[in-house]
């Protein structure tokens, strides 16, 4: 009898999940049409690092002072700064960083003695070169403004 | 069975002077044990029979010699026992994966990345890496790492 | 599965490859088994096609530069791994965590416990055969996953906590989003439990499957969701109180015969127990700074530390040796999957090739932790 | 054009026509059949997952299958070095022959047959008994592991799953008196085999899922154990056979399901005044009883090989011994 009664009981249980599943179909997808329609980036989100811009100097405030290339575990960024002048500051004139090594960990963020690096929102980043990856974080921000 | 009881079982096998009491909230460990690489089989046996079982176990390579840090832990409240052998170059140690099954991978480990050699082990090939590596990686003279030292320059004597 | 399965019948054993490429083994892992007809006689793991050398690569890099490192070892519980580190060097340096950071990492990491043990359910089923089940999970970890980008920025290999505390507050759209995806995550309990729990297929191909008792987790040194299956009530998160969880209320949930169906109930019992833990320190986060000053090297002084959480799959520690600089002298990396791995070699013979992969679903292993 | 037709007719004799045509017809069937319901399983799954499916290619991708089709014929048909290629080659074509057979005896409306045989069923059977030999053929030719133990699985299984299978259809023929696939439909004039039958419908529908491999009984070709069981090793267009088998195999157990179980090509009993053609109905159940199969597939996780072998031999075939003894004494008892 325990074997009929195991019958039913499993009969009944595959029926339960058929339940679950047919009542699935008229539900509306949750797939996002990627193209079409795009999903907003949450404004945490971490992109490549780029210049911020400040209203007072009215550009970046980086002073090349290596600090994000000594953090970076990949080793990604290369900053170089000149003196315009002998005793005016030193001022940042390349910034490169190669995002195709990048690991995202923001440690040239929160070490930036300035604060002048901020994450951006860009994740549309394939390519079909591997120095497509390289961004010129000073052009960057010279075609933004 | 009590970490009271395993003292006493392991100060039946490796002399009172080398079992020290470590604060778990500084060091993450109750109990560190010094063994020599002959004594690691009765060590093993002790913590088994207290109900005990195989963490980790972890290479180190120093100038004077590599070590090899076992620990030990049972399925109860802050019980963490650290037992360290301190090995000379290219010094074998006897295996316990008679004792643990679970020592015959971390053993394998330890041989792949540190070269040492586990006598009587059932199956000492390499693990992590390709079975044609000639290298053992995690030695400080393989590849770049910060410092190379000595074991003095590290640990203080702890107090007995 | 009796024993006598194990004699061979015939001489007629063969050797079959599963993997490094096979649906199934979750990654790159292969498993070399020797059968006897479907029958299993022999079987032994072969690990290290993801080896990155995690371990090396921290002595070279300072404190801080391995912090990435660290959520990519196990990139289903990515922010489990990075309080793990995060607290072992904390903990060495002596740094002080100002207690909404660590509510903030508790709620964090319970969410991404959650995330793990949903993509597990979702390709344990999957392993069985069963494809939809798979995709409604993704469906509720897409939600944990939003609300953690909100707060992190990333969804995977997140970097969040940092010394001394976390890299971002919280603000109020992640509380409102975090208890509206409580809601939803306990509402669909019932329908995970009729589509699969009480499903008479799953538990004909769970139960008395891969029996992992408490005597071979301790030969194997197995913790976790297997542990607790097998009926003992080990949790780091107990065991070894860590962070703010001695004043949070949870239990731990346990099984009795250490099977693949025991194990799948210790998993869908945390997750309600880790909504619990979400739940109450929501209530109780407490005001305050989020990070404490901590230098920018980080340089514990000497000696040697073992830290140990309880990631998604077992203890996890962290054993690092400082010489007193701010690089590791030594870190090393105690994974719960390797010793939840190992087990396979003494559970899998006398099994069928079909148990194999119920067996292999059931322990949940991360490849990549493994190999590190 | 009909002139044409005549020729043929005279050419060919009356009967002959009728076959050369009705196959020519099969095929045709047999191709837009597998278009459809691979398009129509794909988008039953991804509604049941929350998804959407194929969508790109024409009206709700309706011809994204065409395209596919058409990738799999532009492929390289690849024989891996030590398989047995004779054996190797003669699989595909060895699982789709006695598809295209059995169709010529399935009744899809009152005068839409090809060939009305008194022993139409018996055919049916027959040949799709031969799907087993050409997945161990395919199985066994591959000279791989995972094949070999897919074609393996395969064989027990659709042994086991026959004896049931046949006896679940035996109180349908009890009744019917005929093996001829019209007289059966006819014999549900008054009340469809399914409503006095359900447990001789369900063991039939089990069990033919088993025997075409669905889903949860689809181990031969587990993909989470054995890859693609069987046809791990297959490419291109022999691959494109092997699965063109699979949904034709499925439209005939379905059509088949249809003609014992549910009334043929007749009208439901309440809705007997629309103006619907037979084939409509026929149709129209038979798909409905495919979604099943595949809303089933979607739904349940695969059952082990001896759990499958003992539900077959322990509930199965006594159920449906059972059955038979209860049936034929109802049976004689009514006549």
């Amino acid at each position: 009898m325990g074997m009929v009664k195991d019958i039913f009981v499993g009969g009944w249980s595959l029926l339960a999940g058929m339940w679950v599943t047919i009542r699935r179909i008229y539900r509306p997808v949750v797939t996002v049409q990627y193209p079409r329609r795009y999903l907003e980036m949450s404004p945490s989100y971490r992109g490549h690092i780029e210049f911020k811009s400040f209203p007072e100097t009215g550009t970046h405030n980086c002073v090349a002072c290596g600090t994000c290339m000594r953090f970076c575990p990949t080793n990604v960024i290369k900053v170089q700064g000149e003196k315009i002048h002998t005793h005016s500051e030193k001022r940042a004139s390349l910034y490169f960083i190669d995002f195709s090594h990048c690991s995202l960990c923001g440690l040239c963020v929160v070490n930036c003695p300035t604060q002048t690096l901020q994450f951006s929102d860009e994740y549309d980043m394939a390519h079909f070169s591997r120095w497509d990856g390289v961004v010129d974080l000073i052009r960057r921000l010279e075609e933004s403004a | 069975m009590s970490l009271e009881d395993l003292r006493e079982e392991l100060s039946k096998v490796v002399d009172a002077t080398d079992i020290f009491p470590r604060d778990y909230q500084k060091d993450g460990c109750v109990l560190e044990i010094r063994a020599d690489a002959d004594k690691i089989e009765a060590v093993a046996e002790a913590t088994r029979d207290a109900d005990f079982f195989l963490e980790c176990i972890t290479g180190l390579d120093f100038t004077n010699g590599p070590q090899v840090i076992y620990h030990f832990n049972a399925f109860s409240n802050l019980s963490r026992v650290l037992v360290r052998v301190q090995l000379a170059r290219n010094q074998s140690l006897p295996t316990i994966s008679s004792i643990y099954d679970a020592a015959i991978w971390y053993e394998r480990e330890v041989f792949d990345l540190f070269g040492i050699h586990f006598d009587n082990h059932p199956d000492l090939r390499r693990i992590l890496l390709p079975e044609d590596a000639d290298f053992h990686p995690l030695l400080k003279d393989f590849g770049k790492v910060h410092a190379f030292r000595s074991t003095e320059e590290i640990y203080d004597e702890p107090d007995a | 599965m009796t024993n006598q399965m194990l004699e061979p019948i015939t001489e007629q054993t063969y050797y079959l490859n599963m993997g490094p490429q096979h649906p199934s083994t979750h990654g790159v892992l292969r498993l070399f088994l020797k059968l006897d007809g479907e029958y299993i006689v022999e079987a032994d793991p072969i690990i290290g096609y993801g080896h990155r050398g995690h371990e090396k690569m921290a002595e070279s890099h300072l404190y801080e530069q391995f912090l990435p490192n660290s959520s990519r070892m196990d990139y289903l519980s990515g922010l489990l791994f990075n309080h793990g580190y995060v607290a072992a060097v904390e903990k060495m340096a002596g740094i002080e965590v100002p207690p909404r950071a660590e509510y903030i990492r508790v709620i964090c990491a319970e969410l991404n416990r959650i995330s793990s043990h949903l993509l597990w359910f979702g390709t344990y089923i999957m392993d069985l055969g069963g494809f939809t089940p798979f995709l409604y999970c993704f469906d509720d970890r897409e939600n944990i996953l939003d609300i953690l980008d909100h707060v992190s920025g990333s969804r995977l290999t997140y970097s969040y906590c940092r010394f001394g505390g976390v890299a971002k507050d919280l603000d109020d759209e992640f509380i409102s989003a975090t208890r509206q995806f409580i809601e939803r995550l306990r509402s669909r309990w019932d329908d995970y439990h009729n589509l699969v729990t009480k499903n008479v297929i799953f538990i004909h191909r769970a139960k008395d499957v891969g029996v992992i008792n408490r005597e071979l987790a301790l030969r194997f040194g197995c913790t976790g969701p297997i542990l607790r299956g097998a009926g003992v009530a080990y949790d780091i998160r107990k065991a070894e109180p860590y962070s703010v969880y001695p004043e949070l209320d949870f239990e731990i949930p346990t099984g009795t015969a250490g099977d693949a169906l025991d194990r799948y109930m210790v998993r869908l019992q945390e997750m309600e127990q880790s909504l619990r833990i979400v739940e109450q320190a929501l209530d109780r986060l407490p005001d305050g700074p989020i990070k404490a000053a901590v230098p920018h090297k980080v340089r514990p002084p000497k000696g040697d530390y073992y830290f140990a959480v309880e990631s998604a799959r077992g203890a996890l520690g962290f054993y690092i040796v400082s010489d007193g600089t701010s690089y590791p002298y030594r870190l090393k990396a105690r994974v719960p999957s390797y010793g939840n791995l190992q087990v396979l070699t003494d559970v899998l013979p006398g099994t069928l090739v079909a148990d194999t992969i119920s067996i292999l679903g059931s322990i949940d292993i991360v490849v990549p932790e493994v190999d590190r | 054009m009909a002139a044409a037709w005549q020729k043929l007719v005279n050419f060919l004799g009356p009967d002959l026509t009728i076959i050369v045509v009705g196959l020519v017809g099969v095929l045709a069937l047999v191709q837009v059949n597998a278009l459809f319901l691979v398009w129509l399983e794909r988008k039953v799954a991804a509604h049941i997952q929350l998804r959407i499916g194929p969508k790109e290619v024409g009206p709700f991708g309706i011809l994204q299958t065409i395209v596919d089709g058409v990738k799999l014929v532009s492929k390289e048909l690849i024989t891996p070095r030590h398989v047995d290629r004779k054996l190797f080659m003669l699989a595909p074509i060895a699982i789709f022959l006695p598809v295209l057979v059995s169709f010529v005896v399935i009744p899809f409306s009152e005068r839409l047959h090809i060939r009305d045989l008194n022993v139409g069923l018996l055919v049916i059977f027959a040949f799709s008994t031969f799907n087993v030999l050409a997945i161990l053929m395919g199985g066994w030719a591959s000279n791989n592991k995972y094949s070999l133990l897919g074609a393996v699985r395969s064989v027990a299984q659709n042994v086991a799953y026959e004896i049931p299978l046949l006896l679940s259809i035996l109180s349908v023929l009890l009744w019917s008196n005929s093996l001829q696939m019209s007289v059966i439909v006819e014999s549900q004039s008054n009340v469809w085999n399914v409503f006095w039958m359900p447990v001789a419908a369900l063991i039939y529908l089990i069990c033919a899922t088993a025997e075409t491999n669905r889903a949860p009984f689809d181990i031969p070709e587990a993909e989470s154990e054995l890859v693609a069981g069987f046809h791990t090793e297959y490419s291109g267009m022999r691959f494109a056979l092997f699965f063109l088998a699979e949904y034709s195999n499925m439209l005939i157990v379905a059509a088949v399901a249809t003609t014992l179980f549910f009334g043929g090509w007749k009208s439901p009993p309440f809705l007997g005044f629309l103006p619907v053609p037979g084939l409509i109905w026929f149709l129209l159940k038979t798909y409905i009883l495919i979604f099943v199969v595949m809303w089933v597939r979607w739904t349940f996780p695969r059952l082990r090989f001896d759990q499958l072998m003992n539900f077959c031999w322990k509930i199965m075939i006594p159920l449906a011994l059972f059955h038979l003894i209860v049936y034929a004494g109802i049976i004689k008892f009514i006549r």
